[in-house]
């Protein structure tokens, strides 16, 4: 409570920022702390070393020039379906349907990317990206729909949409667009002038990366400076609220899934002009389940999803080092991740202590 | 207030995290990993005052859950252990990591990245550009390339030998659970060429001996759904009068065909390793794949500077397709049968019948 | 006759309300006890305590003369007691049977035995003269049905003493009728009946002691039989005739800026809410919509708002006919809107306090710009709202969470005030649940405002607050809206009749 | 392509149809559960994997079948446990908790099978010991009925007749009351005493005794091997019928047959070269239209109420 007492406001304001950047940057440590424990004791009841097999993954993440940029490259497709959560998720829309979204994306991306000869990079890449934004946001009009007009809560509908984009693009793979040449179920091989440039020989980062790190600032540019981005932050925090102020409750929702379904269909488009070079089945491990983490990690917070993508992608690439280097299974770090979630999801177990010591407070003193 | 403190403390973690990082990326850091100097002494292969050259096996997967994969893996180890190189194995396990594992092996500095699976040929291929002094190993799959070199094992030469035993078997009434319909089956992990190369042998060997026997074919779709190839293979077994089902579905798929094979009392033919042993009664025969003597023999070819872009083929007569010797079945097989195969096996080593190898 | 239940020297407070103040009853078997008062007069707050849902900070209950302890509503219901709440709680799909045995289920071998189900309800209703289907699904029920299976529940668990939340809130004429039936016969049979209204007709048509609290003190006790609706309502809402006025008299008003014509709005249930209400909202007047919660207020108010559809009718603005616009139409055409439950639709609790104060202006050019917001207008802005709606905060930078109940609502105050722009003010239980000091100055807001010519359309369950502020005064009764005129020193006793629904005069029942 | 529909259609389709909708039926039973509680049960997934994966541990460690359920329900229960714990009394978001115990159990399951069984990707070995089929006396002797009644595995009989043990336990027995009483209406039910709790909790654990069963059958039944993500989106599945039934045990038993019988038909036109992908996509195209379509009749029976007490009102 503040009351009129207070002297001096801009100090208590700066001790409270602080105090508050603080406890969350202790709170960030504590729970990578405890995930990576948890790591360390399985480590160690498997009979490895826990701290040699951390240095051996801390030396695939970020070891050299190579490996740090990998990790960068590797964060992309994270970044771009952790900002799709993130805009879901601000929103208050339970978006469960980004590998559907991602799947359909990038498989739009692949389709104008191999089928679409005669132009120039300039315009082909451009094209490949779009096509990708606009199926991954079109994909989520059905559940939009539903949402709107009869007042179905997005999950489900979302979840079930994901099933039907994985395997309808399987289908596009194994008949009409099979490559029967590809050692896999894949399309044919993306144009040369489809594909992303990339910035460092030798390493698979390229441009989609820079486009990733420029679209989270965008997000949150979009999210938290612009009055549309402030609608849909509004309604994601109160729709009664925001439906008695006058804004467009249903049009937000409409949006942030558009946005979101976007942003993840980006993300699959990327991915293959960048990386892949062609549309293969079943490419994606849960990458949009994997972006759904990675925006709760942050918060929702588009900014924090760069962090928490990054990390997210160390902790994957430093561990086939980890693996190779001292034999420590690589599904160690899966362990590790769900730990982390866990202890995320139970942040509230400080809210949770801080409410028992207040109830505790209240009846030692009453 | 909230939100933009997660941020800040978001970023205060990482921005430690990071410039912990800092010191490991300077090349004054203790870096262990890089076999760049040799502590024991060369092999023999090697020139005494030579750098011992890096050798990466690059599995498609894990080692441990693909039979040909774990078969390069010893090839593999047993070239090191000869020749006296560091064993570097990077496994995968998404389909991301492909091209990261031969691109981080390169990027390491490897003189020679063995990639193991047809899987593989999108990575090789896009590395291969970026280090062009490096060469590297393609098992299963060759698409170009001045560096690359692609192993392709003639597996329609082994497994036209199980057609030659299965189109006799199908057809033998005195056998439990063998049907007189002219049927056998195939089920292969993926519609791609290195499996067409498996089908079109069984083809082949079984129009050898009978034309008019049918093959059914089916795909299941994964090299990792044991589930889906049982349940194949059980409608196969059931509807279509297979009693003989031949499997090229990866490891876990060959795992839940033969599954299917034993509880409805019919026969396998098992691909890459021996499976009678694994299934004794039911499988037949193993069309045997030996990656390792293929990776074995070529880390031996680098070594010895014979390093060549381009196909090596590899047949029954280099030894790396075989078959086993069908003593686990014993005589549920009859000996003239048996002797057929083999009669077939030194046929074809012989050139005297030659096995057409289908294009894609 | 012997006493059923007593309360002595009970206590209870809320943080900054004292809801319960030495509250003594005593209440005999087989009577039918009223007990009346306005909005936050403590009647629920007894009524809980009695029923074990609250714990008095003092004070002890007697049930048939021996002292008991009611740690919760099981205490309750073993002890006697039955509650029957205002919004009925029953599981829509479960039969009414069903519903009045949950938790006490007749078993055979381990299953519930529907067979006995129904063979023991329907003896308890006979019994008790209580008609229900006993196979009629919960969410398939009239209100009235849904009532008596409550009412069946209880007496199915044994209760002698029933408490009845406003029974008749949501029932038609006739149903209150039946059930005024009912309970005379439950009555009868020695059930002792307690029940919260605040209509006064129906309160003399069935009670036989009626007692009065007023800000959570019994005001008195009274046989109804020897009183009238005219000497309940006065000690209902007090004698005085307008104590605390805050608004000079003899405002000459100006044009019409807000006009309702028959306006028809049904609630969740269905039920015709607001019927057939007219009204005219003149420039430079405040006008005080009084009347007990429930009475179509938050319906009436969210239709004119865009929020809620209306049935029939029209709202006009400034003579623009903005009927059937969106809520940001009507909010340009001139309109400002302080709903009543500020953290449900008031801000946005985990939102900013300059992202909540600029919620009704964000899209204006001031403070955006094609796309974007401009963050230094806005906390110009912000920073002035705060100063000026005096919001105690260090910074615009907070949660709003943070602010204590009065800060948020001057911040909504200042947000929809700020700007100066609406000619009508729709302000809906502006001071409900605040401090005085905030009370104090969003009342002296709202008269500002009406003093620069805007019309203020006070909607409040706080009698003292509308009879404080208002020119003129309207009472919602049911859905229907009554005209007490302009405040005067008889106004007080006319509203009263109003808001209690004795509207031709005194009643006297017997 | 001719497509040979007496190859396609037959008794062994119909057999299959119930040996792929049993595992996807028991997590759907257990769904059901925590369903009519009010809680929305992502996690079922993650719980068939671990269920999956200690059916396996346990039978090998006391060579019974029967012990690797009992070691699958103990894992489970342990899991739900957890789960209930961080969502009641942490009050963490369910969707959240549920997606964490799925990426838990993914990470977990994938590590102990290296761990504790010394395999990578899949495990299989004559030491473990899987269920064998039953042959019920007198039926097996009938022709047509024999192929689809009998011969299955003793868990496909246990589901099956646990669809008739959940209906009665939902809607005959106190204890089934009381569990949709706090998913309906959680305040009538706090109001006579029942503790939403207790109830919740007795929801979460059953769902993790049913998902025991289902991944007990996935790698002691229907496979008698592990191997990673051995569930295969099975437990959405579940979630997708638990919703096609709308939380009820008949139309989720309808839909896990449906979504069985899409399955082993998808395999048997897989087997001729047809699209399988398209018949598989249909089990989802048909739970979001059951999904939409029931919302459009709960909406338009809202609308019609009010318009029928217009009338009556104006009467």
């Amino acid at each position: 409570m503040i009351n009129k007492k207070i002297a001096f406001p801009s100090m208590v304001h700066i001790r409270r920022i602080f105090g508050e950047v603080l406890t969350q940057f202790l709170n960030y440590l504590l729970i990578l702390f405890l995930g990576l424990v948890i790591g360390a004791i399985v480590i160690f009841l498997s009979g490895k070393d826990p701290l040699t097999a951390y240095a051996a993954l801390w030396k695939g993440a970020f070891g050299n020039w190579y490996k740090f940029a990998d990790t960068l490259d590797r964060s992309t497709v994270l970044i771009l379906c952790g900002l799709g959560a993130a805009v879901a998720f601000r929103t208050s829309v339970f978006n469960l349907g980004l590998e559907g979204q991602l799947y359909i994306g990038a498989m739009a991306a692949a389709i104008v990317g191999f089928a679409v000869p005669g132009l120039p990079k300039i315009i082909h890449i451009p094209l490949c990206l779009l096509a990708g934004i606009v199926a991954g946001g079109l994909w989520t009009l059905p559940v939009s729909y539903l949402r709107i007009r009869w007042n179905v809560p997005v999950m489900v509908p979302s979840l079930m949409l994901n099933y039907i984009g994985i395997l309808f693009t399987q289908y596009l793979v194994s008949f009409p667009l099979r490559d029967p040449d590809a050692g896999m179920a894949g399309t044919p091989v993306l144009l040369d002038t489809a594909r992303l440039p990339k910035f460092i020989q030798g390493s698979t980062i390229n441009i989609g990366f820079i486009i990733a790190i420029v679209m989270v600032f965008l997000v949150y540019w979009f999210m938290f400076k612009t009055k549309i981005g402030y609608e849909l932050r509004m309604v994601g925090y109160n729709p009664n609220f925001s439906a008695s102020a006058g804004m467009p409750v249903k049009r937000s929702t409409i949006l942030a899934m558009l946005i979101s379904g976007g942003l993840v269909g980006f993300g699959g488009a990327c991915i293959i002009t960048g990386f892949f070079g062609r549309f293969l089945a079943s490419f994606s491990v849960g990458y949009g389940w994997d972006g759904m983490m990675i925006s709760l990690l942050a918060q929702n917070n588009p900014l924090g999803v760069l962090p928490a993508s990054l990390f997210y992608a160390a902790l994957a690439n430093g561990a086939m080092t980890m693996q190779s280097q001292t034999g420590v299974p690589q599904t160690v770090v899966g362990m590790v991740k769900g730990a982390i979630m866990f202890f995320v999801t139970a942040q509230v177990f400080v809210t949770y202590f801080r409410g028992r010591m207040k109830k505790w407070k209240l009846t030692s003193t009453g | 207030m909230k939100r933009l403190s997660n941020v800040l403390g978001l970023l205060l973690l990482v921005a430690i995290v990071l410039s912990a990082c800092a010191p490991t990326a300077t090349p004054t850091a203790v870096v262990t990993e890089a076999p760049v100097v040799a502590t024991e002494a060369p092999a023999t292969a090697i020139p005494p005052t030579a750098v011992p050259p890096m050798i990466a096996l690059v599995p498609a997967g894990r080692t441990g859950t693909e039979g040909f994969m774990f078969l390069a893996g010893e090839g593999y180890k047993k070239a090191a252990a000869e020749f006296g190189f560091k064993e570097i194995i990077l496994e995968s396990m998404v389909a991301e990591e492909w091209e990261r594992n031969v691109r981080t092996a390169s990027q390491d500095g490897a003189n020679l990245v063995i990639a193991v699976g047809s899987t593989m040929q999108d990575a090789v291929k896009n590395v291969g550009v970026d280090f062009p002094n490096t060469k590297y190993v393609l098992v299963d799959s060759y698409i170009g390339g001045d560096n690359v070199q692609g192993l392709i094992s003639q597996e329609q030469e082994g497994t036209f030998l199980a057609g030659v035993l299965a189109a006799q078997m199908t057809v033998l009434k005195d056998v439990e659970n063998m049907n007189p319909d002219k049927v056998i089956g195939f089920i292969g992990g993926m519609d791609i060429p290195v499996i067409h190369r498996f089908l079109s042998g069984l083809q082949q060997g079984v129009a050898y001996i009978d034309p008019t026997i049918k093959i059914e074919v089916a795909y299941v779709g994964s090299f990792a759904d044991p589930a889906k190839a049982k349940e194949l293979a059980l409608s196969m077994i059931e509807n279509q009068k297979v009693d003989i089902v031949y499997s090229v579905a990866g490891s876990f798929g060959d795992a839940g065909v033969f599954e299917a094979v034993a509880e409805k009392g019919v026969y396998g033919i098992g691909t890459d390793v021996s499976w009678d042993e694994k299934v004794p009664g039911h499988v037949l025969i193993s069309v045997l794949k030996h990656t390792d003597v293929a990776v074995y023999n070529a880390i031996k070819g680098y070594l010895n500077g014979e390093f060549k872009a381009g196909e090596v083929k590899y047949g029954l007569a280099s030894g790396v397709m075989d078959i086993t010797d069908m003593s686990v079945i014993g005589d549920l097989v009859p000996q003239a049968i048996k002797d057929s195969v083999f009669k077939a096996k030194q046929d074809i080593i012989d050139g005297k019948i030659a096995v057409n190898r289908p294009l894609r | 006759m012997a006493e059923a239940i007593s309360v002595k020297n009970i206590n209870k407070e809320f943080p900054g309300v004292k809801a319960n103040q030495d509250i003594n009853l005593s209440v005999n078997q087989g009577e039918i006890r009223a007990i009346v008062g306005e909005n936050g007069a403590g009647k629920t707050t007894l009524m809980n305590i009695m029923y074990g849902l609250y714990q008095p900070d003092s004070g002890s209950i007697f049930i048939k003369g021996k002292e008991v302890k009611l740690h919760s509503s099981r205490a309750a219901i073993s002890n006697g007691i039955g509650m029957v709440h205002q919004h009925f709680k029953l599981v829509p799909s479960f039969t009414l049977g069903q519903n009045i045995v949950l938790g006490m289920e007749p078993q055979r071998m381990g299953f519930v035995d529907n067979k006995r189900i129904n063979q023991s309800v329907k003896e308890i209703s006979e019994k008790y003269g209580l008609p229900i289907k006993v196979n009629n699904l919960a969410r398939d029920a009239s209100v009235g049905e849904q009532q008596r299976a409550e009412i069946l529940k209880a007496l199915y668990r044994g209760a002698d003493i029933l408490i009845l939340d406003e029974p008749t809130a949501v029932l038609t004429d006739m149903e209150t009728e039946e059930l005024f039936e009912m309970l005379r016969g439950l009555a009868k049979q020695g059930k002792t009946i307690l029940f919260i209204s605040h209509k006064l007709r129906e309160v003399l048509a069935v009670s036989d002691t009626t007692t009065v609290m007023r800000l959570g003190k019994i005001v008195g006790t009274v046989q109804t039989s020897e009183t009238d609706s005219c000497q309940l309502a006065e000690m209902m809402i007090g004698r005085d005739t307008v104590g605390g006025r805050m608004r000079q008299n003899g405002v000459h008003p100006g044009e019409v800026v807000l006009e309702l014509k028959n306006i028809c709005v049904r609630d969740e249930r269905n039920l015709l809410a607001v019927k057939n209400v007219n009204l005219q909202l003149h420039g430079s007047e405040v006008l005080g919509v009084a009347g007990v919660d429930g009475n179509g207020q938050e319906e009436l108010i969210e239709a004119v708002m865009g929020l809620r559809p209306l049935l029939s009718g029209e709202v006009i603005v400034h003579g623009k006919n903005i009927t059937h616009t969106s809520t940001r139409k009507i909010r340009e055409s001139g309109v400002a809107y302080i709903p009543s439950d500020r953290n449900k639709s008031g801000v946005a609790i985990d939102a900013l306090i300059w992202e909540n104060l600029i919620a009704s202006d964000y899209y204006r050019p001031p403070i955006s710009a094609w796309l974007s917001l401009r963050q230094k207008e806005i906390l110009q802005i912000a920073k002035d709202l705060i100063q000026r709606f005096q919001i105690f905060t260090p910074s615009a930078n907070l949660q709003t969470g943070h602010l204590s109940g009065g800060n948020i609502q001057r911040l909504i105050v200042g947000r929809e005030l700020g700007s100066e722009r609406a000619m009508a003010v729709v302000a809906s239980q502006p001071t409900r649940g605040i401090d005085i000091s905030g009370t104090e100055s969003i009342r002296r807001t709202l008269l500002e405002y009406a003093n620069r010519g805007a019309g203020v359309l006070l909607v409040s369950a706080d009698l003292d607050e509308v009879l404080a502020l208002s020119d003129r005064v309207v009472v919602l009764y049911e859905g229907e809206l009554y005209d007490a005129g302009v405040v005067d020193d008889e106004v007080r006793k006319r509203v009263g009749n109003l808001m209690t629904g004795s509207k031709e005069g005194c009643i006297n029942d017997k | 392509m001719e497509i040979d529909l007496n190859r396609i259609i037959t008794l062994s389709l119909f057999a299959a149809t119930l040996r792929m909708a049993t595992p996807v039926l028991l997590a759907t039973l257990g769904g059901i559960f925590s369903s009519q509680t009010g809680i929305f049960h992502v996690g079922l997934e993650g719980l068939l994997d671990i269920g999956a994966f200690f059916a396996v541990v346990g039978s090998v460690a006391t060579g019974s079948p029967w012990g690797g359920l009992v070691y699958a329900i103990v894992a489970c229960s342990i899991a739900s446990l957890i789960f209930a714990f961080v969502h009641l009394e942490l009050r963490a978001n369910e969707i959240i908790v549920g997606l964490a115990l799925n990426i838990f159990a993914t990470g977990m399951t994938n590590f102990l099978l290296f761990a504790v069984l010394g395999a990578t990707g899949y495990y299989q070995s004559p030491l473990l010991k899987g269920f064998s089929v039953v042959q019920i006396p007198v039926i097996k002797d009938i022709p047509v009925i024999n192929e689809l009644l009998s011969g299955h595995f003793p868990l496909v009989y246990i589901a099956f007749f646990m669809v008739i043990v959940v209906y009665l336990v939902l809607y005959r027995t106190p204890f089934g009351f009381h569990i949709r009483a706090v998913g309906e209406n959680i305040d009538a039910a706090k109001a006579i005493g029942i503790n939403p709790k207790r109830i919740k909790y007795a929801g979460l654990l059953i769902a993790g005794v049913f998902c025991a069963l289902g991944g007990s059958f996935m790698s002691l039944s229907y496979l008698n091997l592990f191997s990673e993500g051995i569930s295969a989106g099975r437990g959405w599945l579940a979630l997708a019928a638990i919703n096609f039934g709308l939380g009820r045990p008949i139309p989720a038993l309808v839909a896990c047959l449906i979504f069985g019988f899409a399955d082993a038909l998808a395999l048997r036109l897989q087997q001729f070269g047809l699209p399988s992908q398209i018949v598989l996509m249909l089990p989802y195209i048909v739970t979001f239209l059951v999904l939409g379509a029931s919302a459009i009749q709960r909406e338009t029976r809202k609308r019609n109420a009010s318009r029928l007490k217009v009338g009556h009102e104006h009467a």
